[in-house]
């Protein structure tokens, strides 16, 4: 079941919290909306499911357009970050309100809640109230909730946030696994990149009402489309440092480094991510720093370093050691470095 | 001293720490209230089991001891007088509860959708509307207009009114404007409203009928309701009633299925409140009824015989009936309302 | 998976879309819920109560007789008010004026230089156009109420039924709000015998206020009532409280207060246990007195109940017309004639306009008082 | 209860009776309004059932309370509503009705009616009672006109005489009160009168009034000038009479000014007073179960006179002459005062013509010697003689339970005031109960609560009445007075 977004926005008196947002999401597929908060991806959701309208644009579910459909007409089941359980009803009860919405005999009922619970493992709660469940269990009863009527597509709100962080790891495993075997296309928001990264198929990245890349984990950390999503993205962010471009040399201080183009951009920004780059002696390295501080995380040592105002993070083996406020070089491939435009934030060595 | 007292009294912990006096202090003073409240009652109770003559002849306070209990009050309303009696309080029963009904469910709507849904009246629109009626009112009331072709051109000359100048109207009330508005009419003393509303029904010959002084009970009662109501449901989360949308239910639905059973205790606190200023309403029901909808409050009035003097004794019978259905309608309601009672209601 | 065929073939029953009429109604319904909820009772408001209010404006600018058939309307403009303000009907609605007593200039004094203060204090905080305007009634009224106290009751003249009105409403509610909120106190407190109190002082509450009416008659007797052998061993036999327009008002406050105590009780004892007990626990740890823990911790959790619950009473005082009009029919004079009760007699006599127009100066006293009252008292202690 | 089983026993022993030639009304419902409670009401009930069994019409009593039953009749026919036939309400309030063209006249069904036997009804009654402007409108079912009791065993006792003046009324309470009259050992009141406001106390207002204002006979009327229709109370016959009024309250309970009509009558069955002014109901009641201590105790006189009465012209209190008082007896002028005229049925124009008959028929069943003669001797039933044939003997009241002393007595009282040619009428046009129920009780109560003097209450009355007038209509006003005192031209 495919969702198709067509230049959609939504405005809030003069509030423009959406700019002409277009998406279209495989049958199957996982497609995570990541964004930090305030940037309009929860009404996206929101949008998909209904419950906001939509300003301009057009939403097309399964290929009927949904754009002024009801919510409960557009055969979409949603899993909130509060989970949404209807305190006064049991387990049971919560789980099949969908299918007694929809007028379904009792033994049907039954049978498919039973159904849904095993595949949760729910089974032995059925008789319980919300109140008397773990947040775990609230979790999989608002799970349970969304698959027991197979919709279209699943829309999920920060699902997982509510959870400490190793639940939150488990539940991330099964929800994967689930959906996987399930194969019922899912939108999911969040607003932690690893999350987005581990669950989705594809991950569009907002910031502003904008969208800002589409794409999968992978080209989306190794391909970032500006710098914003080469920041967003990747623990710790990428480091930059910024200088001026002149025929495709990178000046930066005193260091010049050659970017196989040709581009003269007066603010330019160079991009480089902690993995890709070294620590060497002061002689060998295309740039030149002085170590702020470092630390050992355990498989490797976090080396921080200044670059003129900007600060690096650099990974280094775990046996590395140097003093406060040495001068050390960073060595890198040059294949690995991003340039970006420092006024537009758009990438300028993405040819292809 | 007193402020030693003061101190002890306002000592928040259990009744053992308490200083012996502070004891004494407090139960005294709650059994004095205790009987202040009892008394009246218990002086009603004992009269009704009394004669012309117990009554008229001074006062005498205990059954069998100084006066013989006599049954003839209660005789002669549920005996002889049965069909009266009988024929007021069903009326009052229909009214009560057909009223309380319908401004629970009706102010609870509106308490809804001021909670859930956003409302922008123009301003000017609305002030049309307000002129548009009086000078509809002005027109029936000095040149003898027929009411029915005076609110009939009325209603066109608004609608075209707000068609035409609508869109020169830039000023917008809110919800809150739209609830302030609906409470206030709690405001209005029913003195002020009951003569035109008597002359409304009386043209549409409704006057003496139930469904007048439900109508008319069911609105005075709005304003409680939406007050009460409107607070219980801002506090229900949101994500909940999204949910059920989602989950395919309509919006009655989400309000039937999710919304009134969350907000049983303020729900069941309303309908205890409103039933009981319903069931004992006196000045409106004395306007609207005269025959065949007249209720016990009226009956009650109209123990006050003139000329023979009031029955002491048969009134007392009446007013103990009257208790019954709201007693045993806050025994109904107890289990939801338990201690909260009509708190949240006024929390604000 | 196994389950898996069953979900698939009832997941296409339910996917198969529902047609017909009642499936597009239900639509129909939900895409206007937003005005399907708030027209009844708008449509409700509008023709019994906006409707009428209007109505009972125009009536209040006339004089209506019933003839054969019909009403027969003559506009007299603001006749009837002239009439109940400055005719002939003055000293029943404002009181009988004679010449000012000294005690009567002080407080008509005091009063304008209190207005005075409030304006200039006001004006000092940097007023709003609407909160000025709205201001401007509430000091109007006060300045207008003080002065006619002053001129009349302070004077030693009679008040007409706007001061008898007020009487009820401001001290009635100050005592039934302090002795209930006493009450709800006392019974706040882990004593024994907690819930037998509180159904016992709630039930008043539930009597018809007309039964509460004739009941307190019976009570007040001096003849045959209850207390008449106190009254005689007190030597107070030849006392009449119904000849005694401060002892009338007293006995019709009592009824009054049996009656409404109750509510405020019960509202405030569910407010003053709903106070967390974690913020009086910390509150002793920090070593803070019993006293001072219901000042400052108790007490200001339950203020914004406690000021609504006032403002509902008063809302109510207001349209208090039972019990003096059993008790005592207005008398002694008009000692105990409220104003809705004198707006029912002026009806009684078939006087609508006098009535409307009576009617309708309640409404303003009213209006102007509760508005005052939650714009500058609830409002103000909800927000803080 | 009790009497209310006599009450039906002796209803449907009569219905055999009477049901040999009576009309079919099958289908026939006649809505009938009225006052509450066993008083008026409940014989109309009993009576109903009984004429249901003979015609097959069905009565419908219903009750509201006292204050609100003319209201309650006005707008319902003014208004168009029409959902009562009958009203049984006070004679007084008829001219408002019968002015706007309400009331069915009754002349033609009495003149195809043999069994009323209007002749028989006292003068006073049938022709100022039933009829407005010379036409009849009402058929009366109870007559009403105030009278004076006192406790004959307390007055021999002191050696006192009744009283015959008002001076002689306060003498008298005075001299007794504080005496133990019922034997419990209290001390008891020398004079009971109702006093609270808005409900009847202007009516005993008006008895003490009549007796100084009026002499000439009932055409001249208490209330108005009828040559210009000024009010004739800011005069010192009424400020005499208001402090009467007052005065009596010092030998009466503590609180009467609390007391309504009922309040006193329990006070008087309960054998605590010595003097009352009341309607003809104390007599019956006297020999009712509650009556036990006053039975054959309570004696009734005409209200009490005057020597000394009004000159209209100056509006000064003069001793009374010839010419002055033309009626006077032993230089006394009496003037027993028509207090409310009596219950008296209407019908509604606008009802059904069978319905109309029918509710004819139902009155003058009620009204006939052979119902009306029994109803008037039963005290809770509120029914005081109107008849002549129940003033002729004493055979009745004997029956019922009077001793032939205390029958005779009440009976000569009844009739010394109904033969007086100088009986007072009660205020009967448009705004009746404006002038009376509203000004005069008003004043009345703040004069008694000592707001206001008498000659303030007096002179506020005489603004307040002009008023009314003027909003009515001067003209129509003058003429409904005249016609209501019998005076056509």
């Amino acid at each position: 079941m495919t969702v198709v977004l067509d230049k959609v926005s939504k405005s809030f008196g003069a509030v423009k919290v959406l700019h002409d947002l277009s998406l279209e999401v495989q049958d199957g597929e996982f497609l995570v909306l990541l964004g930090a908060s305030g940037s309009g991806k929860s009404t996206a959701l929101r949008m998909i499911a209904g419950l906001e309208t939509v300003s301009e644009g057009t939403i097309h579910i399964s290929g009927r357009d949904v754009t002024n459909e009801l919510p409960k007409n557009r055969d979409v089941a949603m899993v909130f970050q509060s989970y949404a359980l209807y305190p006064h009803k049991t387990v049971a009860e919560n789980i099949g309100y969908p299918l007694k919405i929809r007028r379904l005999a009792r033994a049907d009922m039954e049978a498919q809640v039973r159904d849904v619970a095993q595949q949760v493992q729910l089974d032995e709660l059925l008789d319980r109230y919300p109140k008397e469940l773990s947040g775990g269990q609230r979790q999989r009863v608002a799970l349970a909730r969304a698959m027991v009527r197979r919709p279209a597509v699943f829309l999920m709100d920060e699902p997982l946030s509510n959870l400490d962080a190793k639940l939150r790891g488990h539940m991330r495993a099964e929800l994967k696994h689930m959906q996987h075997e399930l194969g019922i296309t899912t939108i999911y928001v969040t607003h932690d990149q690893v999350e987005a990264m581990t669950l989705a198929h594809r991950v569009a990245l907002l910031e502003g009402g904008r969208l800002q890349q589409l794409a999968t984990p992978r080209a989306i950390y190794e391909d970032p489309e500006n710098l914003f999503v080469a920041q967003f993205i990747g623990s710790p962010p990428m480091n930059v440092a910024h200088g001026t471009l002149e025929g495709g040399t990178f000046i930066v201080g005193d260091d010049r480094v050659a970017t196989g183009g040709s581009e003269t951009v007066r603010n330019a920004v160079i991009g480089l991510r902690a993995e890709d780059c070294r620590v060497v002696a002061p002689s060998e390295g295309q740039l030149h720093a002085k170590l702020f501080a470092n630390e050992l995380i355990g498989d490797h040592t976090l080396v921080t370093a200044k670059l003129g105002e900007d600060t690096l993070s650099i990974k280094a083996s775990k046996d590395f050691e140097a003093g406060f406020d040495e001068a050390i070089g960073i060595a890198f491939d040059p294949d690995k470095i991003y340039l970006f435009d420092k006024d537009t934030g758009a990438r300028i060595d993405r040819r292809g | 001293m007193s402020r030693t007292l003061m101190q002890r009294l306002f000592e928040p912990t259990s009744i053992r720490d308490m200083a012996i006096g502070t004891k004494v202090i407090v139960y005294s003073i709650l059994l004095f209230w205790t009987a202040f409240v009892l008394f009246p009652i218990y002086w009603v109770l004992i009269t009704s089991f009394k004669t012309a003559v117990d009554v008229n002849s001074g006062p005498v306070f205990l059954p069998f001891i100084d006066f013989q209990p006599s049954l003839h009050a209660w005789k002669e309303l549920f005996v002889f007088d049965y069909e009266d009696t009988l024929k007021a309080y069903v009326n009052s029963l229909i009214i009560a509860l057909s009223s309380t009904a319908a401004s629970v469910l009706i102010g609870s709507m509106a308490a809804y959708a001021l909670a859930r849904f956003e409302y922008r009246p123009k301003f000017g629109v609305v002030l049309t509307f307000v002129l548009v009626m009086i000078a509809a009112f002005y027109a029936v009331g000095a040149y003898g207009v027929d009411w029915r072709l005076a609110s009939a051109s009325g209603i066109a000359v608004f609608v075209f009114l707000a068609i035409a100048l609508g869109r020169y109207f830039k000023a917008r009330l809110s919800n809150g404007d739209i609830l302030f508005w609906m409470i206030s009419q709690r405001i209005l003393a029913p003195i002020v409203v009951v003569v035109p509303i008597y002359m409304m029904f009386q043209q549409v010959r409704l006057l003496d009928t139930h469904i007048a002084i439900i109508l008319t009970y069911t609105v005075i009662n709005l304003p409680i309701v939406i007050w009460l109501m409107y607070d219980f449901f801002r506090s229900i989360p949101i994500d909940l009633e999204e949910s059920a949308q989602l989950d395919g239910a309509t919006r009655i639905g989400v309000f039937w299925d999710i919304v009134l059973p969350l907000s049983r205790t303020g729900l069941a606190a309303t309908t205890l409140l409103v039933m009981i200023l319903s069931w004992n309403e006196y000045l409106l029901a004395l306007f609207l009824s005269t025959s065949r909808a007249q209720t016990m409050p009226i009956l009650v009035a109209a123990m006050n015989a003139g000329e023979r003097g009031i029955l002491w004794w048969s009134m007392s019978v009446v007013i103990i009936v009257m208790i019954i259905p709201v007693i045993v309608l806050a025994i109904i309601l107890q289990r939801y309302i338990s201690k909260g009672l009509l708190l949240g209601a006024v929390k604000g | 998976m196994t389950t898996t065929d069953d979900t698939e073939r009832s997941g296409e029953t339910r996917a198969a879309v529902p047609g017909g009429g009642r499936e597009r109604l239900a639509d129909w319904l939900d895409r206007h819920a937003q005005h399907i909820f708030i027209w009844p009772a708008v449509t409700m408001i509008l023709i019994f109560s906006i409707f009428p209010l209007v109505a009972s404006f125009i009536m209040a600018l006339s004089r209506i007789r019933l003839r054969g058939g019909s009403y027969r309307v003559r506009f007299v403009w603001f006749q009837n008010f002239e009439k109940q303000l400055f005719g002939s009907e003055q000293f029943h609605f404002l009181g009988t004026f004679g010449g000012m007593s000294i005690l009567g200039w002080v407080v008509a004094l005091l009063v304008t230089g209190g207005i005075v203060w409030w304006v200039l204090r006001y004006l000092m905080s940097g007023p709003t156009v609407v909160g000025l305007v709205g201001r401007l009634f509430t000091w109007g009224l006060v300045l207008g109420v003080g002065w006619l106290l002053a001129a009349t009751f302070f004077s030693g003249h009679p008040f007409g039924t706007l001061g008898t009105t007020l009487f009820y409403v401001i001290f009635g509610c100050g005592v039934q709000f302090v002795i209930g909120v006493g009450l709800a106190f006392l019974c706040s407190l882990p004593i024994k015998g907690r819930s037998f109190f509180r159904v016992v002082f709630f039930v008043p509450l539930m009597i018809t206020p007309i039964g509460v009416g004739y009941a307190f008659r019976m009570m007040a007797d001096t003849t045959k009532g209850p207390f008449s052998p106190a009254w005689q061993w007190l030597g107070l036999g030849d006392f009449a409280w119904a000849a005694d327009p401060w002892a009338a008002r007293f006995f019709i406050m009592i009824g009054d207060s049996w009656q409404w105590i109750p509510f405020i009780f019960v509202v405030m004892l569910a407010a003053l246990e709903s106070v967390p007990r974690d913020y009086v626990e910390a509150a002793q740890v920090d070593g803070a007195s019993s006293w001072e823990i219901f000042k400052d911790i108790t007490w200001p959790q339950v203020v914004p109940v406690a000021a609504t619950v006032l403002l509902i009473r008063v809302i109510e005082a207001f349209k208090i017309v039972d019990l003096p009009n059993i008790m005592t029919a207005g008398g002694p004079g008009i000692a105990t004639e409220s104003m809705t009760l004198h707006a029912l007699f002026a009806w009684r006599s078939l006087d609508l306009g006098q009535s409307a127009a009576v009617a309708y100066l309640l409404l303003f006293v009213t209006v102007v008082t509760c508005v005052s009252f939650f714009n500058l008292v609830v409002l103000r202690r909800i927000r803080a | 209860m009790k009497i209310k089983s006599l009450g039906l026993g002796v209803a449907s022993a009569l219905a055999m009776s009477v049901s040999a030639q009576a009309q079919d009304y099958s289908g026939v419902t006649v809505e009938i309004l009225t006052r509450p409670g066993p008083v008026i009401a409940q014989r109309l009930v009993e009576r109903g059932e009984e004429f249901t069994a003979m015609t097959g019409a069905e009565i419908r009593v219903t009750e509201v309370p006292f204050s609100e039953l003319f209201q309650k009749i006005l707008t319902d026919w003014a208004t168009g509503t029409n959902s009562i036939d009958v009203g049984v309400f006070a004679s007084g309030w008829a001219t408002e009705l019968v002015d706007g063209g309400l009331v069915e006249p009754l002349d033609d069904y009495i003149a195809n009616d043999d069994k009323i036997n209007v002749d028989d009804i006292a003068p006073y009654f049938r022709e100022f009672n039933q009829k407005i402007g010379g036409q009849t409108y009402l058929i009366t079912v109870d007559g009403d006109f105030q009278m004076i009791y006192y406790r004959q065993d307390v007055l021999e006792a002191a050696g006192l005489e009744p009283p015959k003046t008002w001076e002689d009324y306060l003498a008298v309470a005075k001299a007794v009160h504080g005496q133990d009259m019922n034997g419990d050992g209290e001390g008891d009141f020398g004079s009971c009168m109702f006093k609270k406001r808005n409900n009847q106390s202007y009516f005993a207002m008006g008895t003490i009034a009549a007796s100084f204002v009026q002499t000439k006979g009932t055409n001249e009327g208490i209330f108005f000038n009828n040559e210009d229709m000024t009010p004739k109370v800011n005069n010192e016959a009424w400020q005499e009479a208001f402090r009467i009024y007052k005065a009596t309250g010092e030998f009466g309970p503590p609180d009467e000014l609390n007391h309504d009509i009922g309040d006193t009558r329990g006070l008087a069955m309960a054998g605590r007073c010595a003097l009352v002014i009341d309607w003809g109901d104390i007599g019956p009641l006297s020999i009712s179960e509650d009556g036990a201590a006053i039975k054959d105790k309570m004696y009734a006189a005409i209200s009490p006179g005057s020597r000394r009465a009004l000159n209209v012209d100056t509006g000064k209190l003069e001793d009374c002459n010839p010419t002055l008082c033309p009626n006077a007896i032993d230089g006394i002028n009496y003037s027993p005062f028509g207090a409310f005229g009596g219950w008296a049925g209407a019908i509604n124009a606008k009802s059904d013509d069978t319905v109309k008959q029918a509710a004819y028929d139902f009155l003058s069943y009620v009204n006939q010697a052979e119902q009306s003669n029994v109803d008037v001797t039963i005290g809770w039933t509120g029914y005081n003689p109107y008849r002549n044939s129940q003033l002729e003997s004493t055979e009745l009241w004997v029956k019922a339970g009077f001793s032939e002393a205390a029958a005779q007595n009440y009976l000569g009282a009844i009739k010394d005031s109904l033969n007086h040619p100088n009986m007072a009428s009660d205020l009967k046009i448009p705004g009746a109960q404006q002038y009376t129920g509203v000004v005069l009780d008003r004043e009345l109560a703040r004069f008694l609560a000592g707001e206001i003097t008498a000659e303030q209450a007096t002179a506020n009355i005489e603004e307040a009445w002009e008023e009314i007038t003027e909003d009515f209509g001067r003209d129509s006003q003058k003429t409904m007075y005249n016609l209501s005192l019998g005076i056509t031209n």
